[in-house]
């Protein structure tokens, strides 16, 4: 969780077992209904292992993800 | 050639290793951005994606690379807790002439400010998004058709 | 603010202490020309009128103080025999953004190139006189019709 | 003198008894013909106390004067 997002978990990093990007967006909207509505947000983007994904994707056990709200640049 | 660190940057060593051991260069253009805020005290935070930051702001040099005849480039971008006054980012670019240094780090602030994955916190608490100035200086790199 | 010296320059020791104490500059540009030639050997002579020629560069930073939302300017330049890789001139702006400090030392540059008045001999031991590419460069800050 | 107007004379400082500026460059060509016609070269300028003076001026007992070919630049 970067910038806002990690402000509103309370969290940076945590593990999480999914299978899909969209399953794991469910669990965290289970776990905190707030979060799941900032991660379906305007801006919002979704990198699996450190590649952007647009859509949905099968993640594998390790697959590390990041959402990431619009980038303040440097 | 590019670093995201966490510690206090020192612009002038930088520049002194940057322009070290040089015979075919002409010109070291540098841009050393500072926070601004009340002295002495903190001015904002800065987070990155460990990995995949270094990846974009590598993008952007490469694009550099093709569109201008550079030499060399040097970037080093400072991330955690940054006090008033403090370096956030320094830019260096190499050329045999200054047009095409000069230009080089031009482009590579506008894209650095706007477009690098990085996330920005005030000392108010408030994240902050790109503005439209930012928005502006990179629009500039695209008047002649290029995406 | 303005030097001209004749021994070597420490660029990186300059920019330290330009950039030392700032609290509402968040911009410093900085643009160093280094002596291109055969690594080790002299590559250049240059002469200064002591007084005249700090002056006219004095003339550049006023023009360039009215033009541009400045802070700051630090120019140093060298004079008498410089090697390869040696640096010839400094010339440091600092602003609260960005477009402004970068285009004080553009405009800074494209004055100094053309316009000291500092002879300047080359390894061939010929004087060597303005480009064509240094004249239109300087030509670039004239198109919105200022003299 | 400077650049190569210096190296033409082969040196660059030397005190000239002279009432004008033109009375200056006559005593000069006596001196050296080949410099004469180097400072009324194209794009020579002089200086009186360093400020530019085109045209003649009266010089001072103390006033110091130089003729600068074009400038190379930093």
């Amino acid at each position: 969780m970067f910038g806002r997002l990690g402000d509103l978990a309370g969290w940076r990093e945590r593990d999480v077992a999914a299978d899909t990007l969209s399953g794991l967006k469910e669990i965290l909207t289970g776990l905190d209904a707030a979060l799941g509505s900032a991660l379906k947000g305007v801006g919002v983007q979704a990198a699996v292992d450190r590649a952007i994904v647009r859509g949905d994707t099968v993640l594998a056990p390790d697959a590390e993800v990041a959402f990431m709200p619009p980038m303040s640049g440097g | 050639m590019i670093r995201i660190v966490d510690h206090v940057l020192d612009p002038g060593a930088e520049l002194t290793r940057f322009c070290a051991n040089r015979s075919v260069t002409g010109a070291v253009t540098s841009f050393v951005g500072l926070a601004r805020g009340e002295e002495g005290m903190p001015a904002l935070e800065l987070q990155a994606y460990a990995g995949f930051t270094e990846g974009a702001i590598n993008g952007f040099v490469e694009d550099a690379s093709r569109r201008f005849d550079l030499q060399d480039v040097h970037i080093v971008h400072r991330v955690g807790a940054i006090r008033t006054g403090e370096a956030i980012v320094l830019v260096f670019t190499a050329a045999a002439h200054r047009r095409a240094a000069m230009e080089a780090c031009d482009y590579l602030m506008d894209h650095l400010k706007s477009r690098a994955p990085l996330w920005k916190k005030g000392a108010d608490g408030a994240w902050i998004e790109p503005t439209a100035r930012d928005h502006n200086d990179l629009a500039r790199w695209n008047r002649d058709g290029e995406a």
